[in-house]
């Protein structure tokens, strides 16, 4: 145990804090939910990749600098003191390409990881479907063989980033008389393919973060299968792990919103209620940093990530929820203003996007029953 | 000692909320906000016949003198259905406000109000923006020492974004050589802090609706909706967190409505209800709407439901009419400067 | 709706007012979980019946003053108000007896009600046993009838007051044959009987404040059942209704105890966390009081209680629980003192106290159920 | 940068937990209150044979030279089997202190604890009695400017009676001139404030420990107890309640841990981590010991389980060095006086 950063850490802070300082767009991108918006986000994946900043937990074949997941918290906690972009990206960079590190074939990481690396790929999740949401295995869509290609077909939910993303990875029944966790296969798709419709649905803040995907005889050739037909669950529970776990929410995004609501308390004043959960918040946010460095150091010693990814989830998203939720009692009347206005700077947009946190990745109901029936034992329901 | 509501006033919050479930349906809402309009006009128009804007305005002005336990169910069946137009405030806030002014041209605005004529809104101190006034023919500004009327016609509007989309909320500017001023002193000061319990007390009515429609929204959800082969409502998890919902709401009604009740009293103790009360019903309400987000999982977080629109009709109230550490200002200031023994829960100040 | 109190209410207050400065003793009694303290609120028992204040709301002929609701609402915030002791006549006058009212024959009323009113008989309830708790249908103690006799057998638990009480009623299953809910009565029955046995339970504070029942072939006449043979359960769940709904936690108890915390925190100083949660919890407090008051109105208008009674239970128990909690934290490190000296002043004993409310009366889990299926209409699980 | 015990560290607490399984039961637990008596002795020999009353003593005065990291696992389950005798206290507290003191009558007692010849108490300022004083044979007062030693054979005790029957705490009298002033002034105050770190460092890890054997214990119950004819740890309302509390532990065991590598710092963020593990922990504990309560229903409110034992143990540990308000003081003090970017968690203070 030691807690310090050695001087290569220290110097590759520095590094980090200084390409920031020099290329983070002084004014705030449009969101990345609208048309405008998507192009700016993919427009600074590219100057993200152009310093090989865009994944660098990956590979330098990829694009990647091979970082451990120490540099990548100190990454991480650079980007977000520098206010930088959200990651358009994400779903691919953070989500897919894990699991296609794990599971894919040569062929498929040369072919998919540098463009996602350079945002020319951008990619969305389309895992839901209106009959399957928490309950995942009940996925109807399905992916027909017919020669060397899958014909798929079927009607696809809350994909993020669909609405202006690349490709799409996805949940197919590849075997159609399975049912639940077995012959479902993960297959990748173009957006564009032909019989491939994506409509926006507007989500809690108007915007089209998400989009329903109907596919309508699709042809995805089969070597865009990740993993072995069939495997799609175990693949998929792959993903979720990840995305659950560690990279889903870097522990610097909380605590610079924790530091935004204490100065927020100090301008503006807090009674005792809110006083009470500012000290929460920027406890938690900090509780959250120590143990995903923790999991870290203990990932780096050859460990391996459990049902502690469960514990992450419900953690982070309600402390959340709560530090938003503190940000709008002290601003009390002001609290509803939208816009573009000064008063209205940000924090209901962001409590609007915490309330989402319980919910996706795993309903938090979901994670408190795999928490009890694998870290305690309790027999299922 | 009757804690009780009259058959009348339960009945006018039953036709009422008849009405709106008529005419204020979650489809009425989405077509309103698309059209961008302040108002549905044949809505409002049910809304003015029912006599509603004239409720608390006195019969010699026309009005029909009703008081603030009458309305109060009604304003609940206004929060239940989100109801888009400023119909709380006018008729909870605005009129009685105007009435009680001892000026000509405020009460002969009171009586055009509960001839379904006029609108008017109220601006206080207590909130940067005034909510309706693009609707409102007078404006009402309470300000320290003094309460002005402003007639629309001389003032300019900057509309202020609100996350409820009709929660329309203006800045207000305007020529001094306008302004009526209706009232001075200690008197203007007097009924400036009447129409704020009045605005919180409202405000905290539509809360329990809000939040009994949340809990109902959700309930309906989650019977319907299946997952892992059973509907989700059969699940602890989501039957125990809209139980937790409903014991809020159970707790915070009759808080609401005491304090309806003793509002009149304009002392330590009411004040202090009446703060409980706003405290309360949003905090019901604020649990309810985020359960019900929960419930209705993606569904809740999109505009596939309408679970999203009761939820910023919370945001906007809650900090509506004194937000929370005023109102909490004002408890702690009874408990620390007042008795607390059993008995003291309706008191009433003695001079 | 006139939230005053009449001229004869006021004056009805003062009365209760005088004859408790008159009355209440000086010194706290001890604990009635032990020998000792068991006979001196036995003998307070008889001396507020001495003064008709034993069981207010009963009619006169059994010894009670035919009070409505508010009336019993004002005695009961005079009784906390004075600091008066704990009822331990309070599982007889407060359960049986109302159901005794609804559901006994006038010579079961004539028999039972007056010694109850004057604390010659003291009462303990018999309904749980060791596979019954929660699921109390699951009740196994039998009744066998032999002529004018029930001959009872089995064991029961958590029986509170029955180490010293005089009397117990229980639910036993008449008809052996029957399952859960069916075949039950509810059957009173001397503690010294021959073939009791009453092994007293230390509770979490030390005391004997329950107990063990075994019975073994205990006779008890057949006029000491209580409703029809078989309608135990009915009569059994009336009880409960009464006993989550207005009597068994009357609002004054909190009232006082929330003005206790507060003088607390006055006298101590309290930190942001602290402020917050006594605030919360005298506003609490005076949120269950006006709900009962509204519901007693509502009763004497004619109205009947419902499953609101499930959500009291759950209220006042949770507001209990964080107001001794609160002032455990004020106290700080002389919380955790017990005993006769100043500082142990009494919250860890109320604390640890509270920490049965979510407990017995229906676990509040139990309470959750029955809100969310009889009130909201969701299905079983 | 590395967060991972070592694999010594994590032996040696897993050897304590082992012992501690097998000596120090709800059985023995039971036992020990029924006799009265302070300590159980062949337990504690096994543990002083252990040598962990040495562990924090400098090789130098026979002890084993170990720091805060290493003792932190070892509290931890000293948490878990509530362990009665004041060892947590003894190794972590007085000991390190003792041998800290710039005199020889100090050093002298630090080389009988390391030997296992010996115990000492600490009373300190921030909490008016001590603890474990009748075991001891030497009591180190942390008092405003000075440090005194005082033989045990000197004082007089005056028992407190705890919640926690094996917390056994002491009004400590005496008469100055029996007392030796080992360090006085700012060296005094720096001791005394170490102290006081550990004394919260090492509280917070048993609340780890209590809140996992709560949890545990609960979750055994919850398999084995049948009712509406499944276990109760089938229904999503136990299993969620338990999930909560573990999500709480995993969340305070890494401040606890950070706490004891960065105690050494004595600044501003070493005390406000120490503080916030102490809140972290005793607040899983907290919760964890209320719904094993809970969970356990009727049982878990008698003495037929021992689940009131670990409950008790929190609420103990709970005011002790420092209770909630004084904890939370310090981390509002590095919150305000301090930056609070990403990238501050592990901040040193730089003159």
């Amino acid at each position: 145990m030691r807690l310090a950063y050695t001087a290569e850490q220290d110097a590759f802070r520095a590094e980090v804090r200084a390409w920031l300082a020099d290329h983070v767009p002084a004014e705030r991108l449009a969101s990345f939910d609208t048309a405008e918006g998507f192009q700016a986000h993919r427009a600074w994946e590219k100057v993200l990749h152009g310093g090989r900043w865009s994944a660098v937990t990956w590979p330098e074949a990829y694009g990647g600098r091979g970082l451990d997941l120490i540099r990548w918290l100190i990454f991480e906690e650079e980007y977000w003191r520098a206010g930088a972009p959200g990651r358009v990206g994400q779903n691919g960079i953070f989500l897919l390409a894990p699991t296609m590190m794990e599971y894919g074939t040569a062929e498929q990481k040369a072919r998919f990881l540098p463009p996602m690396a350079s945002g020319e790929e951008i990619w969305a999740q389309a895992w839901s479907e209106p009959q399957a949401g928490s309950d995942l295995a009940a996925v109807r869509a399905r992916a027909t063989r017919d020669g060397d290609h899958y014909v798929l077909n079927g009607h696809k939910i809350w994909s993020s980033r669909a609405v202006f993303a690349d490709w799409a990875f996805g949940l197919f029944r590849t075997d159609p008389a399975s049912e639940r966790h077995k012959g479902l296969s993960l297959i990748l798709f173009k957006l564009d393919a032909p019989g491939v419709r994506v409509v926006p649905i507007q989500q809690i803040d108007g915007e089209a973060g998400f989009a329903e995907i109907f596919l309508e005889d699709v042809r995805s050739p089969v070597d865009q299968r990740l993993g072995g037909e069939g495997e799609g669950w175990t693949v998929c529970m792959a993903t979720a792990g990840f995305e659950r776990g560690l990279m889903l929410r870097s522990p610097a995004r909380f605590q610079a919103a924790a530091a935004r609501l204490v100065a927020l308390a100090d301008r503006r004043g807090a009674d005792a209620v809110q006083e009470a959960a500012v000290l929460q918040a920027v406890m938690d946010a900090d509780a959250y940093a120590l143990s995903i460095y923790a999991t870290a150091s203990r990932l780096i010693a050859g460990g391996k990530i459990g049902a502690e990814a469960s514990c992450n989830k419900v953690f982070w998203s309600e402390l959340d929820v709560a530090l938003y939720r503190a940000a709008l009692s002290i601003k009390g009347a002001e609290a509803e203003l939208t816009g573009p206005t000064e008063a209205a700077d940000g924090w209901m947009d962001g409590y609007l996007f915490s309330l989402a946190g319980p919910i996706y990745a795993g309903a938090n109901e979901i994670q408190r029953n795999i928490i009890a029936e694998r870290m305690l034992g309790l027999p299922k329901g | 000692m009757d804690f009780t509501l009259s058959d009348e006033q339960r009945m006018t919050a039953e036709v009422t909320a008849a009405l709106l479930a008529d005419r204020c349906t979650g489809a009425d809402l989405r077509r309103l906000m698309d059209s961008g309009a302040a108002l549905d006009p044949v809505r409002w128009r049910a809304l003015v016949e029912m006599g509603l804007p004239a409720a608390m305005v006195p019969e010699s002005l026309g009005g029909l003198g009703l008081g603030e336990v009458d309305l109060t169910p009604v304003a609940e069946q206004c929060g239940f259905a989100a109801l888009p137009e400023p119909l709380v405030e006018l008729a909870g806030v605005a009129a009685p406000l105007l009435a009680a002014l001892d000026h000509p041209a405020a009460r002969a605005w009171a009586g055009r109000i509960a001839a379904g004529e006029a609108m008017a809104a109220v601006g206080h101190s207590c909130q940067p923006f005034v909510a309706g006034a693009d609707t409102a023919d007078v404006l009402v500004l309470c300000r320290p020492g003094e309460i002005l009327l402003l007639n629309a016609e001389t003032v300019t509007l900057g509309r202020q974004p609100s996350i409820d989309p009709f929660h329309r909320l203006f800045a207000v500017a305007f020529d001094g050589g306008d302004a009526i001023a209706a009232a001075r002193g200690p008197e203007a000061d007097r009924l400036a802090a009447l129409a704020l319990d009045r605005g919180a007390l409202f405000a905290a009515a539509q809360g329990i609706g809000l939040a009994q429609r949340a809990v109902d929204l959700s309930a309906a959800y989650a019977k319907a909706r299946v997952q892992f082969g059973k509907p989700i409502g059969a699940n602890q998890a989501v039957k125990h967190h809209l139980a937790s919902c409903q014991v809020k709401i159970e707790f915070a009604r009759p808080v609401v409505l005491a304090a309806a009740a003793q509002i009149g009293q304009q002392d330590i103790y009411s004040r202090a209800r009446v703060s409980h009360a706003k405290l309360a019903a949003l905090a019901a309400a604020d649990l309810a709407g985020r359960t019900a987000i929960q419930v209705h999982g993606a569904m809740g977080y999109s505009w596939a439901t309408d679970v999203h629109v009761y939820l910023k009709r919370v945001l906007a109230l809650t900090g509506a009419w004194g937000d929370e550490a005023f109102h909490r200002r004002r408890v702690s200031a009874r408990i620390k400067g007042r008795a607390l023994d059993p008995g003291q829960v309706f008191a009433v100040e003695t001079a």
